[in-house]
This record gives C-alpha cells, structure tokens and sequence, in this order.
C-alpha cells in the first residue's frame, strides 16, 4: 500500500511535498532534461524582480564544512521575460510553478505581485524577504518583523484571493516567531524557512575573503539543525499554518526530519548541485520512510515531533531559549 | 548523466595525477571539451560540493573508460589524489558545450597552458580525423608542470614549449611565442585551455591575426548543470549585448573574443541588468533591488 | 625566526592568541593532565554561576553534519566552590584564567562579579550573555543590545577596573553589530563571539528530539562562516576593539581564517571533546602558517583580510547585507 | 593517550563487528572496564564527534592491540563496519575508571547483555589470576545477538544464556535466572555491563542479595575524557547526596546501588543543584539560572 503523499499550502493541493528551492533550479529547463518536472509537488522559480539582474560578480561560492556560501544576487531575466519565458514554459511541462519574488521596496513588491496577479498558471506566490530595503538604510525586510509584514499585507491585497501567498524567512533573526507571527497577521496563507543565514569565507592563501562580495548566504546540511529549529519554534506557535521547509535536505531522512518538526512542504537546494535527481530521489526515500513507519498519510506525520511525550522520562522537553 | 565508476588506474604525470575510471555512459557520449564533475569525500564528506575536470581521454575499455588529469589544489583534489584503484567515484557528465570542430580541413593551433592542455589532444585527434594540421603550443610555470609535451610532439606538425623558469622550451608564455607558431601554420583557428590571463593572451593573438579563437573558461562552480548561477562570465552576445552567462552551460568554450576577460570578476557597468544600469531587455522599472 | 604571537585583551597581554573556550575544559584540571596549562594565551573557565547547577537532562548531545548539539545547562558547582576550588588550582598551575560568568538577572551578574572582584588570579571576566533573563519572560539577554548593555555596564562598575570585562555575543540576532556597540557603550573592554546559536535535532527513529531539552546549542565547524562573518562585521564596525573569536576552530588554518577576520585571539571548544591536545596543536598550525607567510607579528595579521583590495578587480567588496 | 592505530584484522561476530587494531601505547595500560574512543570518517568528516567502544580484548602482538567489538547504529558505526585490514584508526584511550576488583578469591558473577558482553571477558581473565570463581550470565534479544558464548563456557565455572525470542538457552531476561545463578554461586559481587534497563534489574537483584554490584553504564558521550559534560547520570554520593556525574570519568563503571536508574534521562529534584532545588554546596543564592 503506498502512502497518501498528498499535501497542502492553505488550499493549494500539491501531488507531493518535495519542491524545487527558490533560486536552485533557475529556469527548471535545466531540471527538465533529466526527468518530467510535474512529479514535484511544486517547482519554485528563481526570486523574480521588475527588471533584469546581472547579480553580483564571482567569485559566488564557497564551500564550507557541510555547507556552501553562495552571493548570486538573485541573477534573473526581470519579470517581463519571465511572464514571456519561463514561466509559461514551466506551465507546458505541466509543472506546479510557486513563484518567488523579490524587491527592494513596499512599492516592488507590489507591482510585481500586481504583474503577477493575472498569469496564467500561479500556483502560489513565495515572497522572498531576505532583500535589502533601500527605503530603510538596505536593512533586509525578513530581520523586521514590521516591515514584513506590510511587505506581505500589500502583495496579499494585490494578488488574486485565490493564489497563496507564502512568506519566506531567514533564521538570522532574533526572534523568529515574532516575524512568523507578523507575516500571519499581514496576510500570509504559508510559511517558508529557511532562507540562508548570512555567512562568510576567507581564503587563508590569498587573506582575503572568499565570495567577491565578502558575505553570502549559507546552505546545505551544516544549516538544518537551525532550519529544524526555526520549524520547531514557529509550529509550536503557530500550529495551524502550514510551512515549507528547507535547509540541508539531502536525504528522506533529511526531509522527514523537516516534517516532524512542522514542515508540511520540503524544499531541495544544495542537493540539487551535487545531484540532478535529488528530488525524485528524496521524495522515494521519505515515502519509504513513511512506510516502515507505518504512516498511510504524509500529514500524520507533519509536527508529529510535537506529540506529547510517551512515558518514558527521556523525553521532557523544556523549551527554554538558551542554547546553554 | 550521473555515473557510479570504478577507478581502473591511477599515475603522477609530472606535477599531475591522472585517474582512469569506468564510466561507459559518458565516454560513450563524449565530445572534445566536455567535461565532468566528481563528488568528494564519499557518504560522509564536509565536501557537498562536486569538482569539474576536462576529460583528459576516452578508451574503449570495460566498455568506456574517461580519464582525469588534476593538480592538487585544495581539499577535493587532494581526496582525489588518494583514491586507488577499485574505488569508486560518482561522477555526473559528460558536460558542457564541447570545442565546435571545422566543416571543412584547415589549420589549427591548440594552446595548452598547466593542466589546460589535457583536454586538447581528444580535440588534436578529431581534427586530425577531419583532415586539419594540427600545432601545438604548450606553456606552464615549470617543466614539470607543462602536461602532455611527448603526445604532442607524436601528434603534431610542431610543438612548442614554453615555461616561465626556462626548465623546458622556450623561457616565457605562450602568447611570445605564438604569433610565430600561427605564421608558420598559417592558421585558421586556435583553440586554447588554460588559465583566463593565459586565454585573454591567446585572444589578443587570435584577434591581431584576424582569425576566430576558441577558449575554454575555468570560473568557480558548484552545480556544473546550469542551476546555480555561480559560475558566470561577462560576454557579449550576438547582439552586442554583454550578459553574465553561465560557463558551464554556454561554455566552457566560448568565442575568445566575446568575453570580456579584463572584467571577469566584475559585473560591468553596462552588462544587462547591472546595477544601476539600462535595463535593456523588459523591465517597466528599473530600479534595481539596491 | 619566530613569530611574536602575543595578544592583548584591552592591557592584558596572553603569551599567545589560543584559549580553551567557554564551557569546554570543565574545571581545567582535566586538561592538565595531557599538557601544561600554562602553555596556553589562556584557560576560559566554564561558565560560573552564583549556586551550583545540574544543568540539563540527558542525552545533553547530539552530533549534526559537521557540528554539534549541547544543552548541557550550565551544569558548575557555584561560584563558592569555585573559588575555593578549580580557580586557585588553575592559577597553581600557572593558566592564565579567564572567567565566564552567567547569571539570569543583571543582580545576578552583579553578585558573580562582586564575589569575584577580590579573587586572585583572574586575568579578566567574560560575561556569557546568552542566558534567559528571569526578569524579561526568559528573553535572552545576548537577543537585546539593551539588556546586554545593562548587565556588562553593571559587571564593569562593579569588577576592579584593571581586569577587562569581555561581553561573550550570540550570533542568532538580527544586528550583531548594534550588541556589540551597545556591549561597547556599556564598558565592556573587549568582546568575545560567536557563542552556539540554537539549533535541534530530531531522531527520525524515535520520532522525538533527539535532545532531552528540545533545542540546544549548535557549535563545531558547521558554523565558522557565522563566526568568520560576526567578525567580519563586527571588527569593520568597531575596528579597536580587542575580539576573541570563536566558533568551529579545528585547525590553524582555521584560527588564522578568524583572525583576518578580526580576532586577536581565538577560543577553541569543540575541537577539544576530538583532541586533547587541540590547543596547542593549533597553537603551532598558526605559528607555522604565520611564518610561511613572512608575518613577524601575530598583530599584523589581525583584521587583515579588511585592507583596501590590491589592484585586481577580483576583490571589489560590496558589503550588502542579504544574503542573496 | 592518543594513537593512530593500524587495523590487523577485521571480522563479523553474528551480529557484530570485530576489529582489532594495533594500539601498543593504549593495549600496555589497559585494564579490564576501559573504554577507547575512535575519531570517524577520516580527515574530511561530517561527524566530528569521536564513538566510545569498551575494549574487548588486549593482545601483546606487534607491541599491543585492542580489539573491539560493535553493533552497528549510526552512521558512524556503519563507517567503522567498512575498515579494512591496514587502514588506519584514531584511538583515544584507555579511557574511564576500569573494573574494581577484589583483593581477595571470592566468586564472582558476570552479567552481560548484548555487545556489553565483550568487556566481560578481560575482567573473567584478571578475576580468575587472583583464584575467583567466575560464573556468566549473558543475554540478548536473540541468538545472533548473544555475545561470546562460548567462550564463556569455556571460562566459567557456569554460564548460563538467554534469550528473548528462546532461540538460545532460556527464554526471557538474564535477570529471570540471576537469582538462581547467585545462590548456586554463592556469589560475593556481581559485576554486569549492558542496556541501562538491565543494569538496573540487576542491581536490584544485587541488592535483594545484599551484594554489591559493579555495572558498566552507557550515556551520550561527545568527549569521553571529562570535558564535555554531556554524559552525566544522577548518582548518589557517600555523603548521600545526588549528583549528576559525569560517566565517562568518574564511570562508566559505578556501584549499582548508588546509581539512579529510574531517574536517568532527568534531573532528580533533590539532586545538588536541581531547577528550583535547594543548593546543598556553597550558594548565598538559590536563584537558579532558569
Ligand atoms: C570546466 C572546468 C574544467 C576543469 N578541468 C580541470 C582539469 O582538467 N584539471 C584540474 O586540475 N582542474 C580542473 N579544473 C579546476 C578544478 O575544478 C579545481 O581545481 C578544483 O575544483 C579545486 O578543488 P579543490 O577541492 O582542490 O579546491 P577547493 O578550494 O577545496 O574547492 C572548493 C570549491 O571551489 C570550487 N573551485 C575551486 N577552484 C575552482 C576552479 N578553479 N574551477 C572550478 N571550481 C573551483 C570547487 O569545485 C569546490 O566546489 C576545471 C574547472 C572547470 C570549471
Ligand atoms: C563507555 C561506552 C562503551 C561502549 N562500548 C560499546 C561497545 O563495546 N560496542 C558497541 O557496539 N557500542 C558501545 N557503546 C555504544 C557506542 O558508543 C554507540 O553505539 C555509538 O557511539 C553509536 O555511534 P553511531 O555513529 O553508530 O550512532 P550515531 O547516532 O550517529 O551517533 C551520534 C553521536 O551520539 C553518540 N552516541 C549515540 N549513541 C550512543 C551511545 N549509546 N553511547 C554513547 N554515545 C552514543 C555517538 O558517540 C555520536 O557522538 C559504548 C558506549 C559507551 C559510552
Ligand atoms: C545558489 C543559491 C541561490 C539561491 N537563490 C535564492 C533565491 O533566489 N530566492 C530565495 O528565496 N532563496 C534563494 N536561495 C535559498 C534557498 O532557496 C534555500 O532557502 C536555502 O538554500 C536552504 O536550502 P538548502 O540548504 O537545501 O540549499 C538560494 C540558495 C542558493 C544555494
Ligand atoms: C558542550 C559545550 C558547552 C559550552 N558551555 C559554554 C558555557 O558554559 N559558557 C559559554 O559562554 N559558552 C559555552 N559554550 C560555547 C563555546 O564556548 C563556544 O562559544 C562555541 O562552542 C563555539 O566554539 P566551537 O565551535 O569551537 O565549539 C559551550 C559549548 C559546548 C559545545
Ligand atoms: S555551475 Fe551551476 S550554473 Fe554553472
Ligand atoms: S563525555 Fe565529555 S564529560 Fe563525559
């Protein structure tokens, strides 16, 4: 018997929770050489912006025990090209497309939900926070629990009722609830996390730093003991909202982690480097998973980490903040 | 395609090791200039991301054997340089956009630069097939580190050699001595693989002689398939327009003279969707996010 | 020739730059018994607090790609017995010690720092802000710049002012720069980062936090780009503050990553639960990477990697502060 | 101490893995009860926390080897599972308070379970030098599980098995048949080494005797030498007083009765320095830090 894989971001049905994460499968023509991109749960685009981008120079990456910096600075075609392009091309290979968006501005924001709002073939709408806001001193919106929220209360205002918006959050903050929470209240149907915390490299040879633009964000496995934090707290606080998760997933094991956690979704993006099939492959693994665990629906699963505890003493969760 | 392959052999060649491994579905596949990516550190690594070689060679063996020559650079290579033979080694390719080859017979001189020149002798092969001569002009810091001196002396018209020490050949680059090199050919196109200030040398010869140069880029990349965008380059495309492509997609081998190699590492002032800059393809805005 | 690795902490100068860190060589005496103590810039103690603490419940770890989780709790016998105990047997073995205190209120710090205000042998205080504060519902201190100011101004008037107060940061905050200005404001001498931010892990076998607390402290070379990036960050603000770095230190190289960085001195923890001898093994990878390198002064290569570019454009720093 | 140790051999055991390593610093200092922890996954790990293993046997070959003998678990045990012959091991060791044993001849009762077993063996070797009677009781799920059996039988005055599922000797737990064991003996101390929830039958069995009982305990451990404190138990002290303590310096082995087994995995309200609890050391404040 398989298992009920099917899964939900607000009404939104996806086949399967694996997704494609923002900015890791540029056009998802890449992808599609290797398998059909509709046995994902949902591809998510590159973080579209108004106008073309070129990004920041190179070098762009870094690899760093169990992770990689990266500083492409969201590289994209600008909307225009992206609503001519990409996106209906997606929608032909029968795709599920979420498509991520990015600005500098309230006003951004807006106007690409507003190009947004009539494209054929939306399925949900990934507002990618961690950009710098040129009204407030480049301060990124996603560290502003107040900024965020109005970032996401005008792109909900502007999108048509029917396309979940999802809000997506870095953990480099000091309260992540806090943001969770205020995103809910602007308007948010999902949660995404993580984005990748700020992180850098310097090259001991040549003493300086690694990434030509000195700071990147950082990805893989050395970032999900943070995601799966981040997951935890929000779910706890918020039970009902459902939250793509992502950071580090290479694995089904990664995956279900995620999923215990709170996760109702899980993005893929370092692993999609290492392994074009990394998708498909996780998604056979965490159904398998699934399975020996005697799970016959995916969402039993979703937070079940939460649960309780049995009787067993080993298992008194207190919840201080501490890491200590 | 990604590839489980067994190591059949392993040798230093001078400064360089080289690996032999089983991997018929890419050998099978195989085009001069293509290249692969290896995954480093086996299940447990700290290494996620993958490293890129030029296939040096493909054998007919076991059913399609490619070879990798590397120097030593950081911790990925030298994991490399330990495996033995009948280990495994998981590599995705072929990849890339290989060196487009002549219609028709005519004059070629390949350039070489350390490591660079590995990937050049599949090349000197197809072209010899297709009737071309074929020149060589091998550069590197030292002696020990200018690859495959002796293949190309047995396939070429000539070879020349140059190294920086004056260990081997000529002391100096191989852009002193090619000018000399294409005269003598009389040549018609050059490819070069190497470093970029050793290719952006070749292509300041290329375009002196009015013939079109064919180099093959290294820039730092973490997916070698197209979806990472890390790995880009300026160059200017068809319609004047300079774009950061990605090299290991719509390269490694570009058109030398459409990149802009004095500003690798930058994104230029007028390259589409600069900061700052005209966005000239769509784009009602152009305000840029900062 | 050999390198001149001395350091400075404010006036107090360490014979070299490498120190355990905080919480990782229990009373020292453990150490002591692979090494001589003295050897060392420094012994950080384990963090002090006014009664004895059992700190956590087991299992306390957990081991993640690349790094690790601790919810040890602070488990110490008190600052009485400390005094009477580990502290002068440090100082009989002729450490340098370096005294982390933790409280859960300003008053609490207060008293740590009184009782220690008189006792012979401490080379200088650093304050572990990364405790909850009783008095704000559990917030932790190191989350508020204000919070954080207010507990070092406190230990400062209150520690005799020829031993350097260093404010210990986390790096799970929106604005480490803004703590460490007001840590900086508020008297602190020096400061110390990156403490563990929080992360979690969660067996997909038992289906549980695979730690007893929930969430614990996420330490090792996981997170050195954190570190490598607070540094970076914090030294370009405030380039005359002494900083000891921390964070995933395992091997010179990776000392020397964080003192281009911006540290003068460098703690290692982690490093030490696989080595014994970690310290002093780095100790030497520095000294040899230094020389290699034609430095003469450890001095001069702090904060290097911030000088102006050379010539070539590969190093145009843009210091944008998303991630993307 | 650390060693870096060649692999001499390597074999399965039923359902576990032996390997013996050449270790002469650490097999010299060995006494029966220690442990050793071993660095995983070679230089470009992901898992930087070392695995604690019990010694299983020390042979004086090639100047000393220890042998050790695992289940495989994790991912680092799974690593451990592939060494080969001549590779290389990071050990540290011999590490933790070993075996107490008696001045005089008494007898002596050996408890194992699972893979707790294999540390049995060393102390049956220095409790029979001294003229003990040693008698074994060992057990496990089931029978491929079992461990050392015969050569059990060859050591012990007795030695008497169980299983879980009854596919070797008795069906049930080694505490169903200890009593019987005890009294046949006449037995003065129990020694036993195994899961926490059979420590603990045991040295409730132990105490019904009114003999003392040794166990071998096993905690989360991330350094192994006492620096960590991530590996503590609550255990109470001669003053009566309970402590969280670390296993790995002041245990693994500790006298059963003074061990709080059903409160491990907690920290016992009464215990120095609980949440909340009154500070029995030192402390004008009881305030605890949360
Ligand atoms: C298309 C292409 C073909 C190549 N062919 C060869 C070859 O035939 N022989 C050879 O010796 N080398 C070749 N290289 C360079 C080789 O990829 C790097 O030397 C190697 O990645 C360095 O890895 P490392 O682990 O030693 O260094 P590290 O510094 O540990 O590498 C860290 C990360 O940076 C990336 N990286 C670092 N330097 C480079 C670089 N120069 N190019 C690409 N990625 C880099 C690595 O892939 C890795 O992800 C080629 C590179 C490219 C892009
Ligand atoms: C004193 C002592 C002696 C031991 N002797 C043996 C023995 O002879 N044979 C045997 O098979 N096993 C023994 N163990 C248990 C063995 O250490 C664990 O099975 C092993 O660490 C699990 O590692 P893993 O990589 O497979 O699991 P993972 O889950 O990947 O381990 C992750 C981390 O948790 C730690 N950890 C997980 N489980 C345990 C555990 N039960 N005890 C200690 N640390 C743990 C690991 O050391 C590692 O740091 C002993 C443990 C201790 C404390
Ligand atoms: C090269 C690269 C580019 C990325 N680009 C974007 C982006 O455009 N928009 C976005 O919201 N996140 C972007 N991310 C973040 C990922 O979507 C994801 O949140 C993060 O990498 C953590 O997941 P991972 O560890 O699986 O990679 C990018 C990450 C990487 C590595
Ligand atoms: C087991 C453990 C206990 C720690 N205890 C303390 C502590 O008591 N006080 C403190 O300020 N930091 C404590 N830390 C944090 C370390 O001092 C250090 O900031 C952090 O581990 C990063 O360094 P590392 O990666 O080298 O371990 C502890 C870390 C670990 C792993
Ligand atoms: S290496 Fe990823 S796009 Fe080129
Ligand atoms: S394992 Fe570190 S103190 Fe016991």
């Amino acid at each position: 018997m398989s298992v009920d894989m099917r899964t939900y971001l607000a009404h939104v049905e996806l086949a399967n929770p694996i997704t494609t994460a923002a900015g890791c499968a540029a056009s998802g023509a890449e992808l599609s050489q290797f398998f059909d991109l509709a046995r994902l749960g949902a591809v998510v685009t590159r973080s579209i912006t108004m106008a073309p981008r070129a990004g920041r120079p190179t070098p762009r990456m870094a690899e760093t025990p169990s992770g990689m910096l990266n500083a492409v600075g969201l590289q994209g075609p600008g909307v225009e090209v992206f609503l001519e392009g990409e996106l209906p091309r997606l929608v032909e290979r029968g795709a599920r497309a979420v498509v991520s968006i990015a600005g500098g501005s309230v006003a951004e924001y807006t106007a690409l939900a507003r190009r947004l709002a009539d494209a054929p073939g939306v399925a949900a709408i990934e507002v990618n926070l961690s950009c710098p806001n040129v009204e407030d001193l480049g301060r990124v919106f996603a560290r502003d629990p107040a900024a965020s929220a109005e970032v996401i209360a005008s792109v909900r205002a502007t999108m048509r009722y029917d396309v979940p918006v999802v809000a997506k959050l870095a953990p480099d903050v000091a309260d992540i609830v806090a943001v969770a929470r205020a995103c809910i209240d602007g308007g948010a149907d999902a949660l995404a996390m993580i984005n990748t915390p700020l992180g850098m490299s310097i090259d001991v040879d040549t003493m300086r730093p690694a990434l030509a633009a000195g700071t990147g964000g950082l990805s893989g496995p050395a970032i999900r003991p943070l995601a799966v934090r981040c997951l935890w707290q929000v779910h706890a606080a918020l039970p009902g909202v459902p939250i793509v998760g992502m950071g580090g997933v290479m694995t089904g094991r990664d995956a279900l982690e995620l999923i215990l956690a709170g996760a109702c979704a899980v993005s893929v993006g370092t692993a999609l480097f290492h392994d074009p099939y990394a998708c498909l492959r996780i998604l056979r693994e965490l159904e398998d998973l699934l399975k020996e665990r005697g799970f016959e629906r995916l969402a039993d699963a979703v937070g079940l980490a939460h649960r309780p505890p049995g009787a067993g003493p080993r298992h008194r969760i207190d919840l201080e903040e501490s890491s200590l | 395609m990604q590839v489980t392959g067994t190591v059949l052999t392993t040798r230093r060649v001078d400064a360089y090791h080289a690996l032999t491994v089983v991997a018929p579905g890419i050998a099978e596949r195989f085009r001069p200039g293509h290249f692969v990516s290896v995954a480093i550190g086996g299940p447990h690594t700290s290494m996620p991301t993958r490293r890129a070689f030029s296939v040096h060679d493909v054998k007919p063996d076991y059913g399609g054997t490619v070879e990798l020559v590397f120097a030593v650079r950081g911790r990925g290579t030298a994991w490399l340089a330990e495996r033995k033979a009948r280990d495994t080694l998981d590599l995705v390719g072929p990849l890339g956009r290989p060196f487009p080859v002549p219609r028709d017979p005519c004059a070629c001189v390949l350039v070489g630069g350390e490591y660079g020149s590995a990937s050049l002798f599949a090349l000197a092969d197809t072209l010899q097939q297709r009737g071309c001569r074929v020149d060589f002009v091998l550069g590197a810091a030292s002696a020990d580190r200018v690859f495959g001196a002796l293949r190309a002396r047995r396939m070429g018209e000539t070879t020349t050699l140059t190294t920086e020490d004056g260990s081997l050949g000529l002391r100096g680059r191989v852009t002193d001595v090619l000018p000399a090199v294409i005269a003598d050919a009389r040549a018609d196109v050059v490819y070069a693989c190497g470093p970029m200030a050793m290719l952006r040398g070749v292509t300041a010869v290329g375009v002196e002689f009015d013939i079109p140069v064919q180099v093959s880029v290294e820039e730092s990349m973490a997916c070698g398939y197209g979806v990472c965008m890390t790995c880009v380059i300026p160059v200017i495309g068809e319609d004047g327009v300079t774009r950061m492509v990605r090299s290991c997609v719509e390269g490694p081998v570009f058109r030398g003279e459409r990149v802009r190699f004095e500003d690798i590492g930058t994104i230029p002032f007028d390259a589409l969707g600069a900061p700052g800059g005209r966005a000239q393809e769509g784009g009602a805005h152009t305000r840029n996010v900062s």
